[in-house]
């Protein structure tokens, strides 16, 4: 089961819960992104590119289902103005075994953070600024690469950031 | 050469001031690349939106690809920052 | 904040992620053990040790907010009798970024697997069993140990399994 | 030797046939394997239970031990299987 939602309204977990029990398996490990409430940020507002973005959370999710033979992949991002402490994105991979749900649950959000076409813009005070990629988020998406020897994906991505 | 739909998201769509807009690209645009040269000529907005190519990352009809790709029959193209969501 | 509960009631998802959110912090990683609907098991029962449960489980916290700064670590473990689809253990873990939030979490679920004294009765028909020990959850919880480098720990586990 | 309170979990209890006993070593008794071996001669329910050492695990005073750990000065000795939660 794969359930992919891109929304104005704010992420109901224990609703997306629900739906990743249902798939019958053992184990579910989930992520929640949240807006910080702790740096001085008033506003947050994610903008995307409509039909791309879908695509793209489909083939993550669809990736994640191949890799570890999911029962349930879920990802679901919210977009438009937020404020701290709503839940930005959330994401959920259901398994028989944890280990399987785990790292589904830590590729899903890695991928996302580096394929999904987001942009954050952050308000403190009269201040308004795009938020800058980080290294991080591509690194942490490469280690699934180097890991599956998919040398032609790599060199993709290294080609984008490049 | 056939009509291509520009997108463009977050600071370069700010700084070009419309999220997208119908170009006609003269037969010498082969690549992405070649494209936001071109662009940049057409005005300030654009120029500043694209001053820095390292910090922009590209588009053909939704599927990411780097900016030396080939425009080829294109029908949508899209020019924006990292992405940064999540 | 570290919120341990071992208990007879269900698992409410809805509370536990509003107190793991309620930390203030970027990113919450959860996972949560289902009894599977899957394998023809009626009902699930859940021994303990009273008191050196809620010890162990402390003991587990505490050990990942000190490792990862997590703002939050929550351990909900169910006891007695329950049935296909329900919540068996909710962990959850808060950090500023994702990357400790998804380890702390993991580190977590690892721990409790070998440390915390439950014990699983499954009856299928008329036929009760206890479930075996897996051995794939010393090594999963080893490996925590092994980049720790605290070899006096594993020396501990290891006494203790041979 | 001051008494000690067993106690016992999962099929240790079961085979045992009660969850907690006081007991009263000799002094020649002085790790928990040892404990362990006195019990086994009181009872079939002990002797069935505590058949295959390999498949017990103990903790003294709720601290999780090893077998041949020393008994000391114990108040609480928990015997049983290797666990299973989560």
């Amino acid at each position: 089961m794969i359930h992919i939602s891109v929304q104005q309204s704010p992420i109901d977990i224990a609703a997306e819960m629900t739906r990743a029990e249902a798939a019958g398996a053992g184990a579910v490990a989930t992520f929640t992104g949240l807006v910080r409430a702790d740096d001085g940020v008033g506003t947050l507002e994610l903008e995307h590119y409509p039909g791309a973005t879908e695509a793209t959370l489909l083939k993550v999710a669809e990736g994640g289902v191949a890799r570890w033979q999911l029962s349930a992949a879920i990802i679901v991002h919210r977009v438009g103005p937020m404020h701290p402490g709503e839940r930005i994105v959330f994401v959920a991979a259901t398994a028989a075994h944890r280990g399987a749900a785990l790292e589904a649950c830590a590729y899903l959000i890695d991928r996302l953070k580096t394929d999904a076409p987001f942009w954050k813009r952050e308000t403190r005070g009269a201040d308004a600024q795009w938020v800058e990629a980080r290294d991080g988020d591509h690194a942490a998406a490469a280690r699934w690469e180097a890991r599956d020897g998919d040398h032609a994906a790599a060199a993709r991505w290294e080609a984008r950031d490049g | 050469m056939a009509k291509i739909r520009m997108v463009y998201f977050a600071w370069v769509r700010e700084r070009i001031g419309t999220g997208e807009e119908m170009v006609e690209p003269p037969a010498s645009v082969v690549t992405v690349g070649d494209l936001v040269d071109w662009l940049a000529e057409t005005s300030s907005g654009h120029a500043e939106a694209f001053e820095n190519r390292s910090r922009l990352r590209a588009a053909i009809d939704q599927d990411f690809v780097p900016l030396d790709t080939p425009i080829g029959r294109a029908q949508e193209i899209a020019i924006f920052p990292p992405v940064t969501g999540g």
